[in-house]
Formats: structure tokens, C-alpha cells, sequence
């Protein structure tokens, strides 16, 4: 579903990702680890359109979406919950929903709007409430709600568990296991290894703009590099 | 009974004052770019109520819409293919590259139409009616309704519609706009195309109370700061509360003080705000980074 | 060693969230702390709160039993308190060598004043950080591991006593880790008392003469490296809570 | 010096020698652009402290422009001082006025300085407006002197030490400090920078430069009324200047002046009625190709065509 070969990009001199590649198949949950610093988010604005890569290709669906503009991206169903929920904050929960679904013509809003409100009824009780009064928990899940208003084919979420109390992220997890139910195919970007490995069948490890490991989670997981750099024992 | 006068004087006048200030304050609010040419924009409206009135005599205001119309597709083009090229570029380059659009509008009208004062003069000019024995003329009720419908119509715009939610989006988190598929560049535009509308409605409106020549622009820009100031700069309903308050003052300082001092108390109240309350009266605290 | 440095009961509140809490600590002169926690722990905050560039909420900090509370940032680097930032703030349009010169100019009391020596510390200070080859170079126009060295000459010029680094190791490769670490073992031994703020284990680990962990605003624990991080509360806070608990998925 | 530098200061000596000479030689149509040409090369290079070195772009340098050609006028004639004891004075109080302004403004940032200033010019504006002493809104007369001559020199004198002060900043602590505060506050703050104090000493001495100027245009046109004086256009206009040649160097906002003042000059010799207009389009255009100034441009040798287009699409949306 989504191919990127050989990416580089980076900002005005200074080059940060050099030469990434990594794959995620329909239906499948990939996961993309690495320090804060590594690259994680410059890769997945080259991917949304929100930085024109330097070199390399981006591909979704076999067709090739390098350098096009977020918003057509956006409509080929490829969305991204970007890292620090960025909600608008001014607006009610409900009109943050609707806006994720900006792009969208089709008749079927109003059920995913439900199946949206059943997902997380907690967004519900507070859809007229304004988004900037939310809890942490609450605007992450208001802002994967957004992103699940576009009924995109290949859902990415940037740094979900950041500062997140263990009870929200258990919720959140078995959310995307929902999610993932309904076939969407997922890319999660994490700092928490534990989160990452349990809900992803496929890991990329980033460091320092470049792939150092890939491969299924289950030997990420007993690998002495992911041990050594990522818990330091 | 003259201080009533006075209060009514001052509201009338608050409601052109009110719209003018909105427009600049779309534009501060979705772009943070401080547009020095709305002065111009509004003369420019002023010119195009006078042309229509006097070449194609259609009534002031019946020509509002078509002021709106077209100075929407102005203010679209300008943004377009001029504007949003640096938008992300310092501020004092926008503020400059605006100042530089002004100052070519405001000689492109001086040399286009001369520099002698023309006046929009309906026939109903000097009707006027008394109620609860205050002075009410015709034409300053119009102007001060076709303002607050045009604000009330602004507002639903942005309150209610998919557009006014795009536009707002964009405003408040300008990325997460973008990842939703919000087209940034065509919102810009659109936004300062409406921005444009209502400097030229306001100036519509502004040449049926006073003089219009080409040189009315820069005063009026400044005008627009200091009620944007007043009111709350970004807000929506700042501006239409920031023009009724100063309309009330200047009319209270002109008439009690002397002619000559609402511009100082303008823009003294100008400076005072945005150093001790840079929120204005209604904006959010701590504006000030 | 004397004590050098004490925290009391530092708390900082935006709005009614607390983000630092309660924080009190004591660093002895020449020691290297480590400061971990996960992301949104407050480290950063705790920073900004000593250095200055945030208001206290409530409590105090005395830098040689003299109190900072209320002093501006300037005001506490003449002191020689001084900090990096964790997201690096290079003065582009000058070159490497100027950015470290500003450094030499404004530092501690009785630095250098005038322009030449304050270039001749900065050609110095480079030097110790193995930038002297990009002295002439445009601030903008190094590669991140150079620009950490930068942020970190920088505040070396200002010959601090006690500084504050803020993840100067961070999207560092083992190899530029390795490095980083020489440097700093390099800086305390000309005396600097560090309180070096990391997510990289390996590192802090290896440069820590005691370790302290924040989590959501508070101090869960503090100690030597070895002792804190088998503590079972910092490895559940730290790494999250299923990763020891079922090694196999 | 190493050989440059040798160059560098042979050639502005020729420059200075070649002006002192001139007004004897030159027409006096000449003589009048180039009074004009010193007093915008030096309201440049007295904003650049502000502007240019420590990156506040202040819109109130024609509110300094105003007080001091306002003082030294009432000094002159309702105070009967001496001109050469009423110029420094409008230039000293001019400053002392922006020390006092800028303690309040100068906590303010980017845009919101901006409006700030451009406020404070339009209140003081309406103070002379207002008072009796400067004449209200009728303006102030100066007693006539006969020749230009004095004003070539004079402006020329403070044209000099403009630059001169630029360049002592640029060469200095001081200087480095600016520098340090417009690249990045914060960390020039940490660095141990007194960041409020020196703000508002550059913000003083643009404004006490500014004055000065003032207090030399007014004696020189012997007519000060407060529309004119205090016009958004001076500030602008002098803005431009100063970014067309390169804010934050030591000449280059003198070469700006010089370049668009000809140039200004030129177009309202020809066609008189598009002076202004052709003002407008320059602004509009160097905005677009050349944020960066003039000097900067050829500097990185971007003079050319192509990367005069690649520029356009820096900042786009």
C-alpha cells in the first residue's frame, strides 16, 4: 500500500533524512521507533506533502504522490494525526470532527461521525465543549477521531503515547485495535517501545536519518541493539 | 439632550468604523499580516460606489453587493499571485511589500481621477427624522444598518459555514489545516479576497458621509489599527465593539474637548492598549509575544 | 565537596497543571547529575525555572547559598550559572566563531570585554570542542551533531560554574555519543559542575555521578546510576508498562 | 590594515573630499538633491540601529524625525537659543523622548511593536496638532537663512556621524549584543545579554539620530507643519532604504539611499505625476526579488536573473 524508496529530504542546508525506506502492507500496522531528533517527523511531513523530499520516491496504492500537495494527498486517503494533537483549539470537539473530514463529498459522514462517537463516547458528552478545554487523553482522542473522519486507507500517528497516563493509553490502544478491525491499514510513529512492538507486526528502527533495523516486531523486540539503545541496560 | 445626540452621533458612526476594522482584523487573525494598504482598498470602495452612482446612478447602497463582488475577486488576485509569495517571510516584508501596494493604489487613483474632492449625494442627502427630539438623518442610519447586516452576514459566514470553519481551522493551527486537506494557498486568498470586500463596502459606505480623494486611505489604515486594537486584534467580534467605543469617544472629545482632538485620543488609546492591554477589550490575555 | 548548588521545593503551575512540582536537590562542586524522565516530565520546565527564563510558582534555588528566585536569565549567567537549549538556538547570520565570542563577551563577571579576547577564548573553547576547523563557517550551516557541539562552546565560553545541559546528545549516532561523552567528561574536569538532561541511557550512565528522575512534575527517585535504574518504579515510568512484564509478543 | 581595508577607507576619502567641493562647482538643483540624498541616507542608517542591528522594526523613526525638528524650531525662535546650541538640544531630547517611549514599547514584539510605534508617531502628531507652542496646526516658521550651503554641510556632518555610530556599534560588545538579540532573544538573554537595557539604548540613540536630522531639515526649510513632518511616508520610505541597501550592515543603507533616492529623484524630474507611483512599485519589487537588500544580493552574487525568480518562492505560502 504505501512505498517509500530511497527518501531524502531535510531543511534549507541542513539534509536530515537520508535515503529511507519502508513499506506498509493493506490492513497491516507498521511502527516506525527512534529518538526524539532521529528524523521520525521530517519523514512523515516528505510523505503528506508538507516538505518536498530531495530525492526518492513516495508511492501509495502504486501510484507515486512524491512532493504533491497535502491536500490531494489527503483525498488519495492518507492522513496523518500529527504529533502534539494540534486540535483547533478555538472550535468544538464536533466542529474539529468535521474538519477532518474537509475533503470528503460522499453521504456517509453522519454514520462515521457515530461510529466516531461510539469509538469514543467520552468525545460525545463534550462534542459542543470547545476542543482547547480537553485533557491530554481527550484531545489525543479528539484528534484521532479528526483523523478517522477522513476514512483514509492508510491512517499515520505521530507520537500517540506522548504524555499519556498509562489508563488513556491502554484506551487508545484497544481503539486502534478497533480501528484496525475495520481493515485500515496503520503506520504508528512511537517513542514508547512497549506500545510500539505490542500493536505493530512490523518495526523500522530511525536513527540519525537513516534506517538502522526492520523486520517483524517479535525479533525487534529480543534484539540487543533495540535493548541497548532504546533502554540503555 | 445634546449628550444623547452626541451618543447616537457616535454610534452611527461606530458601525462604518466597525466594519472597516474587520476586515484588517480577518486578515491579522488568518495571516498574522498587517494589511498597510487597506486605507487604500476602502478608498478604492469609496471610488466605486461614487463611479456606479454617478455614471450607471444606481443607489449607494443597492451597489453594495457589487462592491463586494468585485472587490472580492480583487483581493482574491492580490493575495494570489502577489501575497502569497511572502507570507512566510519576516514581518516588516509584509508590512513593507503592503505599504508599497497602498502607496501605488492611492497614485494610480490620483492620476487616474484627479485629485479634487467628489462626494456620493443621493437625493434623499438631507432627509432626516427626529426621534425622542435627536437628529437622525437618513443617510447615517443607512450606512450604520448596511454595516451591521454586512457584519451579521460576515459573521454567520464564518461561524456557520464549511468555509468560515476552513478558514478559522487555518487561523488556529495552520498545519493541522493542512493535513486535514485544507488547500492553505486558496484560503489565504479567499480570505484576504473577503478582507478586500469589506475594506470596500466600508468605503462604499464611508464616501456617503464624507469626502472621498484619493489620499483618504492612510489615515482611515491607521484608524482600522486602533479600533482592531481597541477591540481585541484576531477576534471576531473585537472590531465591531472596538468601532462603536471609539465612535462614542471621538464623538464625546470632539464635541466636549474640541474638533481637533479625537485623533489624538485614538491613537494615544492606541499605544496605551497595546502596551498596558495588548488583548484589547475582548481578546485572549497575553498577546504580546 | 561543598555544596554548590540547592533546590527547594521548586514548583512551577501554568494555569491549575502543575508541570513542576516539589522539586528540591543538591549538587556537590565538579559533580555530574543526570536528569531523566520520559517526555513531559518537566525537565525542561525545571530548567527554564532555574535558569531564569520561567517565573518561580513557589519555592527557591541558591547558587552558592545565594538565591536566584526572581533574578533574570542574564542576570544568573553573570553569576555563572549557564545553560544550553535543548532545541538549539545557533545565531545564524554569524559565523561559529562569533556565536562563541558573544558567549566570551557576556559570561561570567571579570570575562573578556573586549573583542580580541574574547576571539582569542573562543578560538580556545572551539578548539576543546573540536570545532576550530568550522570557525569561519556560517552558524546555519552545520550538521546537527556539529550544531550541538556549537550550543555547547557557546556556553563554555561564558566559563560557567555550573551548567545545564539540555539533551546535547540527542539523534547523536553511538559513534558522535561516544564523542559527546569524552567532551563533557573533559568539561567537568576543568572543574564545571554539569546537570546533564538525556534520554540516551547509555550515556548518562556512563557520565553521571548521581541520577535523578522526574515523572509528571515530581522527583520519583535519586541516587547512583546503578542503584536507580533497576528501581522498578522508573523502569514501569520510564519505559512503559508492558515491555518487561510479557518479553514475548 | 590588510590591503582592503586600505582600499576601503582611500576610496571614502575621495568620496568626502569630492562632496566637500562640490556645492562651490555643482548646480544648486544638485546641491538641494543632495542635502536631500544625506538626510535620507541618514534617517537610514539612524533606524538601522534599531531596525537593522538589533531586528526591531520600529515604524516611528518620522515621530523622532518630528520632535527634533519641532525642539530645535521652538528653541530657536519662541526660545531664542543659538542654532548651534538648538540642534544638539532637539537631538538630545529626541533621544531622552525615545529612551522613555521605548522602556514601554520595547517589551512588545514583532508586529505588535510595530503598530506600537506607529502609534506613538501618530500621538505625537497630535500633541503638536494641539499645542500652542508649536504652532498647532498652521506649523511653525524659522527665520530664513540665505545660501544651502551651511545645511550641505551640516546634514553631510550628520550624515558622518551616523555612519559613524553604526560603525562603532558594529565593531563593538554593544554591537555584538544587538546582534545577538535580533538572531534569537532567548538565548542571547540566557547568554547573559541585558537584553531590556540594550534595546532601549539602540531604540534612544536612533531616535536622538533622528532628531538631529530633524532639527537640520527644519532649519533648512525654515517651514515645520505636523502633517507634513510626521508623514508615515518618512518612515517608510526610509525603511525601504535601508532594507533595499541591507539592514543590519554599516553601509548599507547609505548605498540604499543613494540608489533610490536617484532613482526617486529621477522619476519625479521626468514624469512628475508618477514619482510617487514609481516609489511604490520599486517597494513592491524589491520585496519580492531582494528580501534580503541589495548589498546581501550582489554580496552572494544573486544579481542574477535566475536566482532573482528562485527567491520568489522561498517564503511562499
Amino acid at each position: 500500500m504505501l512505498e517509500v524508496k530511497n527518501l531524502c529530504a531535510g531543511y534549507g542546508e541542513v539534509s536530515i533524512l537520508r535515503e529511507v525506506s519502508l513499506s506498509v502492507g493493506a490492513g497491516e500496522i507498521a511502527t516506525l521507533i527512534g529518538a526524539n531528533g532521529a528524523g521520525k517527523t521530517t519523514l512523515l511531513n516528505a510523505i503528506c506533502g508538507l516538505l518536498r523530499p530531495t530525492a526518492g520516491s513516495v508511492a501509495f496504492d502504486g501510484r507515486d504522490i512524491t512532493g504533491r500537495r497535502s491536500e490531494e494527498i489527503v483525498s488519495f486517503g492518507v492522513t496523518q494525526v500529527p504529533e502534539g494533537r494540534r486540535l483547533f483549539a478555538q472550535m468544538t470537539v464536533h466542529e474539529n470532527l468535521l474538519m477532518g473530514a474537509y475533503r470528503r463529498r460522499d453521504r456517509e459522514m453522519a454514520a462515521d461521525l457515530a461510529w466516531v462517537y461510539r469509538l469514543f463516547p467520552r468525545l460525545k458528552e463534550r462534542q459542543a465543549q470547545r476542543a482547547g478545554t480537553l485533557s491530554g487523553g481527550e484531545q489525543q482522542m479528539c484528534a484521532l477521531g479528526r483523523g478517522l473522519m477522513a476514512k483514509p486507507r492508510l491512517l499515520i500517528l505521530d507520537e500517540l503515547s506522548l504524555g499519556l497516563a498509562p489508563i488513556m493509553l491502554d484506551i487508545l490502544t484497544d481503539a486502534i485495535r478497533e480501528i484496525h478491525r475495520q481493515g485500515m491499514a496503520i503506520l504508528l510513529v512511537e517513542q514508547d517501545v512497549a506500545v510500539a512492538f505490542d500493536l505493530a507486526s512490523t518495526g523500522y528502527v530511525l536513527e540519525n536519518g537513516r534506517i538502522a533495523l526492520s523486520g517483524p516486531t517479535s525479533a525487534l523486540r529480543a534484539d540487543p541493539h533495540v535493548e541497548k539503545v532504546y533502554l540503555g541496560l | 439632550m445634546l449628550s444623547l445626540q452626541v451618543l447616537v452621533n457616535g454610534l452611527l458612526l461606530g458601525g462604518v468604523y466597525g466594519i472597516m476594522a474587520l476586515g484588517m482584523s480577518l486578515i491579522w487573525g488568518v495571516m498574522r499580516i498587517v494589511n498597510v494598504a487597506h486605507g487604500a482598498l476602502i478608498m478604492l470602495g469609496a471610488y466605486h460606489a461614487f463611479f456606479t452612482f454617478t455614471l450607471l446612478g444606481w443607489d449607494p447602497f443597492l451597489s453594495l453587493p457589487v462592491t463586494i463582488g468585485v472587490f472580492f475577486v480583487l483581493g482574491y488576485a492580490i493575495q494570489r499571485f502577489l501575497l502569497n509569495r511572502i507570507v512566510r517571510a519576516q514581518l516588516f516584508l509584509t508590512l513593507l511589500i503592503t505599504f508599497g501596494l497602498g502607496v501605488v493604489i492611492e497614485n494610480l487613483a490620483r492620476i487616474a481621477w484627479s485629485s479634487d474632492l467628489r462626494q456620493v449625494t443621493p437625493a434623499y442627502q438631507g432627509a432626516h427624522f427626529e426621534l425622542y427630539g435627536i437628529n437622525i438623518p437618513h443617510v447615517r442610519l443607512g450606512v450604520f444598518l448596511s454595516a451591521a447586516v454586512l457584519s451579521l452576514l460576515f459573521l454567520l459566514l464564518i461561524e456557520r459555514t464549511k468555509l468560515g470553519r476552513a478558514i478559522r481551522a487555518t487561523s488556529q493551527e495552520l498545519r493541522a489545516a493542512q493535513l486535514s486537506g485544507v488547500p492553505v494557498g486558496h484560503i489565504y486568498a479567499v480570505t484576504f479576497g473577503l478582507g478586500t470586500a469589506l475594506a470596500g463596502a466600508a468605503g462604499a459606505l464611508w464616501g456617503m458621509l464624507f469626502p472621498i480623494t484619493p489620499t483618504m486611505g492612510g489615515p482611515l489604515t491607521l484608524k482600522s489599527f486602533a479600533v482592531d486594537v481597541l477591540g481585541g486584534l484576531g477576534t471576531m467580534m473585537g472590531p465591531l465593539v472596538g468601532g462603536l467605543v471609539l465612535g462614542v469617544i471621538e464623538s464625546f472629545t470632539a464635541t466636549y474637548v474640541g474638533p481637533t482632538y479625537p485623533n489624538l485620543l485614538s491613537f494615544g488609546l492606541l499605544v496605551l492598549i497595546l502596551v498596558f492591554r495588548p488583548a484589547g477589550i475582548l481578546g485572549p490575555r497575553g498577546l504580546s509575544g | 565537596m561543598t555544596t554548590i548548588f540547592e533546590a527547594r521545593a521548586v514548583t512551577k503551575r501554568f494555569g491549575g497543571l502543575s508541570a513542576v512540582s516539589q522539586v528540591s536537590f543538591t549538587l556537590r562542586e565538579g559533580e555530574i547529575l543526570g536528569l531523566i524522565g520520559p517526555n513531559g516530565s518537566g525537565k525542561t520546565t525545571l530548567v527554564n525555572v532555574l535558569t531564569g527564563a520561567l517565573r518561580y510558582s513557589r519555592g527557591e534555588a541558591l547558587f552558592r547559598g545565594r538565591s536566584l528566585r526572581g533574578l533574570a536569565p542574564h542576570e544568573i549567567s553573570k553569576l555563572g550559572v549557564c545553560r544550553t537549549f535543548q532545541v538549539m538556538k545557533p545565531f545564524r547570520s554569524l559565523t561559529v566563531l562569533e556565536n562563541v565570542m558573544v558567549g566570551a563577551l557576556f559570561g561570567k563577571e571579570g570575562g573578556a570585554r573586549d573583542l580580541a579576547s574574547a576571539r582569542a577564548l573562543a578560538r580556545e573553547t572551539l578548539a576543546l570542542c573540536e570545532l576550530l576547523p568550522r570557525a569561519d563557517a556560517p552558524a546555519d550551516g552545520l550538521s546537527v551533531p556539529e550544531r550541538k557541539r556549537l550550543e555547547l562552546a557557546r556556553a563554555l565560553a561564558m566559563r560557567p560554574s555550573l551548567l545545564f545541559l539540555d539533551e546535547v546528545m540527542a539523534g547523536l549516532n553511538p559513534r558522535e555519543i561516544e564523542e559527546a561523552v569524552v567532551l563533557v567528561k573533559r568539561i567537568r574536569d576543568a572543574g564545571i559542575t554539569l546537570v546533564v538532561i538525556e534520554h540516551v541511557m547509555k550515556a548518562i550512565r556512563s557520565l553521571s555521578d548521581r541520577l535523578m528522575v522526574l515523572y509528571n512534575g515530581e522527583k520519583l527517585t535519586e541516587g547512583p546510576p546503578q542503584e536507580v535504574l533497576a528501581h522498578p518504579a522508573v523502569i514501569s515510568a520510564y519505559l512503559g508498562r508492558r515491555y518487561k512484564e510479557q518479553p514475548s509478543a | 590594515m590588510d590591503s582592503k581595508r586600505r582600499v576601503l577607507v582611500a576610496g571614502a576619502a575621495a568620496v568626502c573630499l569630492a562632496l566637500a567641493v562640490a556645492p562651490a562647482v555643482v548646480s544648486p538643483f544638485l546641491v538641494q538633491f543632495l542635502i536631500n540624498l544625506f538626510m535620507l541616507a541618514a534617517m537610514a542608517e539612524s533606524w538601522n540601529i534599531i531596525g537593522g542591528f538589533t531586528g526591531y522594526a520600529s515604524f516611528g523613526i518620522a515621530g523622532f524625525f518630528g520632535v527634533g525638528a519641532y525642539t530645535t524650531g521652538v528653541l530657536l525662535t519662541a526660545g531664542h537659543w543659538p542654532y548651534p546650541l538648538a540642534l544638539p538640544a532637539g537631538g538630545v531630547f529626541a533621544m531622552l523622548l525615545a529612551a522613555l517611549i521605548g522602556i514601554a514599547v520595547l517589551r512588545l514584539k514583532g508586529q505588535y511593536f510595530a503598530i506600537a510605534t506607529l502609534g506613538v508617531t501618530e500621538t505625537m502628531r497630535e500633541v503638536v496638532y494641539n499645542l500652542e507652542i508649536t504652532g498647532g496646526g498652521s506649523g511653525l516658521n524659522l527665520p530664513m537663512v540665505q545660501s544651502p550651503l551651511p545645511f550641505f554641510y551640516l546634514m553631510f556632518a550628520v550624515l558622518l556621524l551616523s555612519i559613524a555610530v553604526n560603525r562603532r556599534i558594529a565593531t563593538s560588545r554593544f554591537g555584538y549584543g544587538l546582534i545577538a538579540i535580533r538572531e534569537d532573544e532567548d538565548a542571547a538573554s540566557a547568554m547573559g545579554i541585558p537584553t531590556a537595557r540594550y534595546k532601549t539604548v539602540a531604540f534612544a540613540l536612533s531616535g536622538g539620530l533622528a532628531g538631529l536630522v530633524g532639527g537640520v531639515f527644519a532649519y533648512w526649510i525654515t517651514f515645520v507643519d505636523p502633517t507634513e513632518i510626521f508623514k508615515v511616508s518618512w518612515t517608510l520610505r526610509t525603511i525601504i532604504m535601508a532594507v533595499f541597501g541591507g539592514a543590519g550592515t554599516v553601509l548599507g543603507p547609505v548605498l540604499g539611499a543613494a540608489v533610490l533616492a536617484s532613482i526617486f529623484e529621477g522619476l519625479s524630474a521626468e514624469l512628475v505625476n508618477f514619482a510617487e507611483l514609481g516609489s511604490g512599485i520599486i517597494i513592491v519589487v524589491v520585496v519580492l526579488f531582494m528580501p534580503r537588500g541589495l548589498f546581501e544580493t550582489v554580496r552572494r552574487g544573486e544579481l542574477s536573473f535566475r536566482h532573482l525568480l528562485r527567491q520568489l518562492d522561498e517564503y511562499r505560502a
